[in-house]
């Protein structure tokens, strides 16, 4: 049944391609069917697609960890095709196609197949970058993408050399150390590119601050979600945390270059997606310390960033020059922000909380010393930016008479976010859920093998 | 040694990458290791003196090279046409806005 | 008894509530947020010592809690004071204000919820819950001020940012290592703690939020640009109030913790770690002092005053021994007080005039007389003359460095005394006294709305100087509780081992003296009474009067001793400065590139970890 | 000196590689897979093995080609993916150069080329059918077959000035990609898994054999075909 969520949002592009234009009103719908889909469907399933069993058909896993991930990205497809403005005209169908895509990614059990689905996101992801006439940013990217599908291909065909399969449960269980130094090097320059990592995410600010309110607030939140799930899912549960100390340092330094770029930006998107790259390099240096309270609280922090993400992209890409005619915008703006820079009484205070904790449960000091420094020139210029925002210099009336009120839905659907943010930081526990569950999924890699290959 | 060429191959593409700052010569670098790619993959399920995958009057025994590659590098061949024709897409449309392929030059023109 | 955490409820709600009130009619609005300051003043008043209430658990183990403890209840009254009165004075103040006064309030009332739960909290990470949602809500009031301001809140919340991330590391160490946060029980962990390392870090890393908050060195250097370019009146809530949650955290590092008693004496009984601190307090008082002589703008030098004051409160506090902790203590509450009165009579001055520079107004003793005699009392108290309360903790302070021995430390506290005469003297002179500009003849005396606070808190800062045992009550009952000796009173008299200060007696003395100098001016006649032009030097007339203006050059002679003197700020600013630099080069190099950059660290990146592999 | 550095990198990369060399086998001589020998033994549910061409019947999946039975039905789902791929960036190139109108050379086109097409045309499309229906007996299949039409598709704009099929190539292209999805989910519906082979998979080397494979690489023949007909057509476009 799991195969529904990718065959049904490319059945609605396949058939509509020539009624392009209508298109825009199905989304929701479309989104709407994949959310109550997942909740119908039974966690502990593995789907042998075309009848063929692992470790030889393609297989699509709904464990604990994919099926919450799931919900995360549908929710966040859901909320933005209910916000129709942003989609420009020809983009619906690559949004349902995008939708198909990261479905599968985060479905797949088998290594090529990823790498399929990870094509299928990059071509949607260039398309949508090549918005708003921004043709170099877009090339760039794909260059860059496609060179790290090269390698992730390699390492795929590496794995399969070296286990005989394609399987994702089988190659766990049967790689051998002398691969485990090889693949996952070619594999974590294939994944770098997508989960940002330095210094490979050099097209972060070109295409996410292309002015675009689409390409970020889909790139930034349920594309960056799901690489980091297929991160996780790859380096915890395939190669058992081996690799994962290269990773941690590659994180830290992500987090350090990115947020000293972001101070001197002038752009609001541009510093909003350095700050972007910056929580995913402190997401997978989290998540290198390879335990289920590291994991926790990486995905738990990530979901926060999204959440905040969504927002802030969304404002910053729609928002003039100031928050004059759209307080209510502002207010969503300003609560995103501080969740952000982890105030308290806001989501992101608890996830900060919870990355310290583990750190220090690792008798990891370096980590809050980054962290911490990092959060400081974050709030330094996300804050400038806030101020800024709410108290504009010498705005002139016409400009004034310029700026347009945002529709109401845009603010309805931003207030809510911004509500699940203060929600989130009184009772984190519906966000620590998902993260507790995805933690649990992908570190016991014990019963996903059993669960793929049968009982063993 | 197709081992060999195959590297050499993606050893060319990126030489051309370091080296070149037309864009379109960076697609074709992009193409180049690709096909080198595809080769060694080829080349990987090699088994010398065995046929193709194709049950047939002519080979009714099962002595076959590894059909899965060739499966994969079927995919990963059409792949890379569409990303090719993304690409020259997005080219032509650059070469619109900049008058230009010219790496150095369009950096020019875009911090004016 | 109301709980204290519906108390920070109702003021979070409050700020809805006030915010919505005032979008219909600011002035209503800012009765509402007097009255609930107010109605809290009288709650916190009514708070027994002792009174526990839990809130919630965010950390496995550890149960977040208010507790009354005496000095948390001690400085929260003197916070409420402050606060309240501000917001009495705010009521006509708001009128002029030209945008956001609904923000403006809400944001008070944000503020103050997070002030009350700093001072009740009874563990480290409930203190950094309402200290970041008071920074909050003060960071969101700065930038309604002046052109620097947005600038100036970005810096306030940053250096804030430093200090209570440093605690915040400090926390979790403690966390990691002992598995709890209660004050009590980390004092007691850290008596049994072998090493010396450890409680160093955790002192120094908790004092660090008070430093950076309270405006110590080298963290001082938010306090000019901030309460300088923040709305006027909520200049004196910050330098009054939110700077007070600086010592607080100090007095708990130093105090709670008990530092003397977990680290070996240094000298006569004081820690090196709190010799250090000492001297931070000792810088603070040279830069602020020193600083705060060179300002024009009547705003920043009283900042720069504030930093001065807060290096006392520290030397106070650091000497931690029966004198010195109360002396540091009170100087807490006069501080408050003065700073209080001096930035609301500027707020006056400004409400009526519309500057803050120093070489602008002249005279306005005139028209503003009952403004002049707020701020009067209230430098006469910031430089610790008799008959008022400040100077009896500056009294106290010198009483215990000189039991304690520490001589260079006592100069330069005398030598911060003295500079607060010259520096209170410059707007005295420039702004109050001299010659009314013309531009200020129609400048008329503000309502008694504004009035009414500024006399109380006048009437308060003499009453304490001449009666000061409520305040001493609080701090016996402070310094019991924390196991310091209680300092010795009785009556108006303070004892110690050097003699005692009988305060009766003193302003007896003062007020005989000032009656006789009112008898002399008005028995000798006045002077004449000329116009500002109507003056002429070498023959010739003057025209631009400016040149002579009071203010213009005040100190010169003075100045030119350290006119190049090194500056934190332009440092802080050449950091900031580096560390966009090095944005701007990483930029460049990692995220501005083309395809061929991209491969060429994506090549790089392989090498790396080829060459990290075998 | 940029060269010079270039290489040095180069070399190091290659070097990486070579390092990597005593992993995997020597040419020539590597060893089939405990998955490869399943696909080519059909053997992946436990009753094939020892195949014959012609004789063998109702197999697991019944296709000569065994690159093909892994293609289209071992791993169908990958296929369903990668005809996604082309069918995005044909989109893709179909969203950047919109608005751009179709190339006119402003002079009728060369006589042979026209008359030429008029020959070659139905021999290329007839080539390319053969191909995609045979694909499950003879190299070839869906993906070479469209590409053999898309390049009689381009002979066709090369000739005539004012052909212009995008239209038809929307309609086929999404109806195409639909008809697979749908017959994936009647499997769906027939056997409840996916992508499932329903059909009677017959003998092995018949035309009318192993199921839905033909079908699908039919499918999938119409949907490259139309896919690439429609880059080549917008690609032959300008501003």
């Amino acid at each position: 049944m799991s195969a529904l969520l990718i065959a049904v949002p490319l059945l609605i592009a396949f058939l509509f391609v020539p009624l392009k234009n209508k298109i825009k009103y199905i989304l929701p719908f479309v989104a709407l069917f994949s959310l109550i889909l997942i909740l119908k469907l039974p966690i502990e399933q593995v789907n042998f697609l075309g009848g063929w069993k692992a470790p030889f058909g393609i297989t699509l896993v709904l464990d604990n960890s994919s099926y919450y991930s799931l919900i995360v990205v549908n929710i966040i497809f859901f909320l933005l095709s209910l916000i129709p403005q942003i989609i420009e005209k020809d983009l619906s169908l690559i949004f349902l196609i995008l939708m198909a895509s990261i479905n599968g990614l985060i479905l797949t059990g088998d290594l090529f197949n990823s790498f399929v689905f990870l094509e299928i996101t990059s071509v949607a992801a260039y398309i949508l970058s090549s918005s708003k006439r921004n043709y170099y940013g877009a090339f760039k990217y794909l260059i860059l993408g496609s060179i790290a599908g090269a390698f992730y291909l390699l390492g795929t065909l590496y794995s399969y050399i070296g286990t005989g399969s394609l399987n994702l449960a089988d190659i766990s269980k049967n790689i051998n150390s002398e691969f485990l130094a090889v693949v996952p090097i070619l594999i974590f320059i294939g994944l770098a590119v997508e989960t940002k990592i330095f210094p490979l995410a050099g097209w972060v600010p070109d295409v996410y601050a292309s002015g675009s309110a689409l390409t970020p607030a889909i790139l930034a939140t349920g594309v960056t979600f799901s690489m980091m799930y297929l991160f996780g899912r790859i380096f915890i549960t395939v190669f058992h945390g081996e690799f994962l100390n290269v990773v941690y340092i590659f994180g830290l330094i992500t987090v350090v270059v990115a947020e000293l770029s972001a101070l001197k930006q002038d752009n609001l998107l541009r510093a909003l997606s350095f700050s972007s790259i910056a929580q995913a390099g402190l997401f997978l240096s989290v998540i290198s310390m390879n335990s289920y309270e590291s994991l926790t609280a990486g995905y738990f922090h990530l979901l926060n960033d999204i959440t905040a993400k969504f927002v802030l992209f969304i404002i910053a890409a729609s928002i003039g020059k100031s928050f004059i005619k759209n307080k209510t915008t502002g207010i969503a703006f300003s609560i995103a922000s501080f969740s952000l820079i982890g105030f308290p009484l806001f989501a992101g205070f608890r996830s900060k909380l919870l990355i310290l904790k583990t750190a220090f449960l690792n008798q990891n000091y370096i980590l809050p010393i980054i962290l911490l420094f990092a959060t400081i020139i974050e709030i330094a210029y996300v804050l400038r930016w806030n101020i800024k925002l709410w108290y504009p210099d010498n705005i002139l009336p016409q400009e004034k008479e310029k700026t347009q009120k945002l529709s109401w839905n845009v603010n309805l659907i931003l207030l809510i976010v911004a509500l699940v943010i203060i929600v989130i930081g009184f009772y984190p526990d519906i966000y620590l859920k998902i993260a507790q569950n995805i933690a649990s999924g992908l570190t016991n890699y014990r019963a996903y093998v059993t669960n793929v290959l049968g009982g063993m | 040694m197709v081992y060999y060429i195959s590297f050499i191959l993606i050893g060319i593409g990126i030489y051309g990458f370091l080296t070149q700052k037309n864009l379109f010569k960076h697609l074709i670098s992009l193409t180049i290791i690709d096909t080198a790619i595809n080769i060694f993959i080829i080349s990987l399920g090699y088994i010398s003196g065995e046929e193709a995958p194709i049950y047939s009057k002519y080979t009714p025994i099962a002595n076959f090279v590894d059909p899965l590659p060739q499966a994969l590098v079927l995919t990963a061949i059409v792949i890379g046409v569409g990303i090719l024709a993304l690409g020259v897409s997005l080219l032509i449309k650059v070469y619109e806005k900049y008058g230009t392929l010219d790496v150095e030059e369009i950096v020019a023109k875009e911090g004016k | 008894m109301i709980p204290i955490s519906y108390l920070v409820l109702v003021f979070l709600f409050g700020s809805v509530v006030s915010y919505l009130i005032t979008k219909a009619n600011r002035i209503v609005g800012a009765i509402f947020n007097f009255l609930l300051t107010f109605y809290a003043l009288f709650v916190l008043w009514n708070l027994e010592i002792g009174h526990t209430e839990k809130l919630f658990s965010i950390l496995e183990g550890v149960e977040n809690t208010f507790k009354v403890s005496s000095l948390g209840k001690y400085f929260s009254i003197i916070s409420l004071i402050v606060i309240s009165l501000v917001s009495f004075f705010i009521i006509e103040w708001i009128r002029k204000k030209p945008s956001r006064p609904a923000a403006f309030n809400a944001f008070v009332l944000i503020m103050s919820a997070g002030i009350i739960g700093v001072f009740f909290s009874n563990d480290l990470l409930t203190l950094y819950i309402f200290w970041e949602i008071a920074v909050l809500g003060s960071f969101l009031i700065v930038p309604m001020g002046k052109e620097d301001s947005k600038k100036a809140a970005v810096i306030y919340v940053v250096t804030s940012a430093i200090g209570s991330y440093m605690y915040l590391f400090a926390t979790f160490s403690i966390y990691n290592k002992y598995g709890i946060l209660e004050f009590d029980q980390v004092s007691r962990f850290l008596l049994n703690e072998p090493s010396n390392l450890f409680k160093w870090f955790i002192i120094l890393f908790i004092a660090s939020a008070g430093i950076a908050k309270s405006g110590i060195f080298p963290l001082h250097t938010w306090l000019r640009i901030t309460h300088g370019n923040a709305p006027d009146a909520f200049s004196a809530i910050l330098s009054g109030q939110l700077v007070k949650m600086g010592s607080y955290v100090l007095a708990i590092s130093l105090s709670v913790f008990p530092s003397t008693k977990l680290l070996a004496s240094f000298y006569s009984g004081v820690p090196l770690l709190n010799y250090i601190l000492i001297w931070l307090g000792n810088i603070s008082i040279i830069i602020g002092t020193f600083m705060a002589i060179r300002q024009n703008d009547m705003k920043q030098l009283i900042a720069y005053s504030s930093v001065a004051n807060g290096g006392y409160i520290l030397v106070g506090l650091g000497v931690m021994n029966s004198i010195g902790y109360a002396g540091g203590l009170f100087h807490v509450f006069n501080h408050a007080i003065a700073a209080a009165m001096i930035f609301l009579s500027f707020a006056a001055v400004v409400y009526r005039t519309g500057t803050t520079k120093i070489d602008e107004m002249g005279g306005l003793i005139w028209k503003m007389p009952w403004t002049f005699v707020t701020y009067l009392v209230g430098i006469i108290s910031l430089a610790g003359i008799p008959p008022t309360s400040g100077f009896i903790s500056k009294w106290m302070i010198f009483n215990a460095l000189l039991t304690k021995g520490m001589f260079v430390t006592l100069t330069i506290t005398f030598i911060g005394s003295v500079g607060s005469f010259l520096y209170v003297f410059r707007p005295l002179a420039g702004v109050f006294l001299g010659q009314l500009k013309k531009k200020h003849y129609e400048v008329k005396e503000v309502s008694p709305v504004m009035l009414i606070p500024m006399l109380v808190l006048t009437l308060l800062t003499l009453f304490i100087g001449v009666y000061p045992k409520p305040v001493l009550d609080f701090i016996v009952s402070i310094e019991n509780s924390l196991g310091i000796k209680p300092i010795e009173y009785s009556g108006t008299i303070i004892k110690t081992s050097l003699g005692q200060w009988d305060t009766l007696t003193v302003f007896t003395m003062f007020a005989v003296g000032f009656i006789i100098a009112l008898v002399l001016y008005i028995i000798f006649p006045r002077g004449k009474k000329v116009e500002l032009t109507d003056q002429y030097t070498g023959g010739e007339y003057l025209f631009n009067y400016d040149l002579y203006h009071y203010a213009t050059g005040f100190y010169r002679f003075l100045e030119r001793l350290y006119d190049k003197h090194p500056s934190f700020e332009k440092l802080y600013g050449m950091l900031v400065s580096f560390f966009k630099s090095m944005g701007e080069i990483i930029n460049e190099l990692f995220y501005k590139v083309s395809p061929s950059g991209y491969v060429f660290w994506i090549s790089i990146v392989i090498l790396i970890l080829f060459w990290v592999r075998w | 000196m940029r060269r010079f550095l270039s290489a040095l990198i180069v070399l190091g990369l290659i070097m990486f590689f070579i390092s990597t060399l005593p992993l995997i086998p020597e040419f020539g001589k590597a060893s089939l897979s405990k998955v490869s020998r399943a696909f080519i033994d059909k053997d992946v549910n436990g009753n094939g093995g020892n195949i014959q061409y012609g004789v063998s019947k109702d197999l697991e999946n019944g296709a000569a080609n065994v690159v093909t039975s892994i293609v289209v039905d071992y791993r169908s789902f990958d296929t369903l993916g990668e005809v996604t791929v082309l069918f995005t960036s044909a989109l893709g190139v179909g969203i950047i150069l919109s608005g751009y109108k179709r190339k006119k050379f402003g002079r009728e086109p060369n006589f042979i080329l026209r008359v030429s097409v008029g020959i070659l045309l139905p021999l290329i499309l007839l080539f390319g059918a053969y191909v995609f229906i045979h694909g499950h007996l003879t190299p070839g299949g869906g993906f070479p077959g469209g590409t053999i039409i898309a390049a009689g598709i381009l002979l066709l704009y090369l000739s005539n000035e004012e052909f212009d099929l995008s239209k038809t190539v929307k309609f086929v292209e999404g109806i195409s990609g639909s008809l697979y999805v749908i017959v994936g989910l009647l499997g769906l519906a027939v056997s409840g898994v996916f992508l499932i082979n329903f059909l009677p998979t017959g003998v092995v080397g018949n035309l009318f054999s192993s199921g839905i494979v033909p079908i699908i690489y039919i499918l999938i023949g119409f949907k490259v075909g139309a896919e690439l007909s429609g880059i080549v057509a917008e690609l032959h476009r300008e501003g």
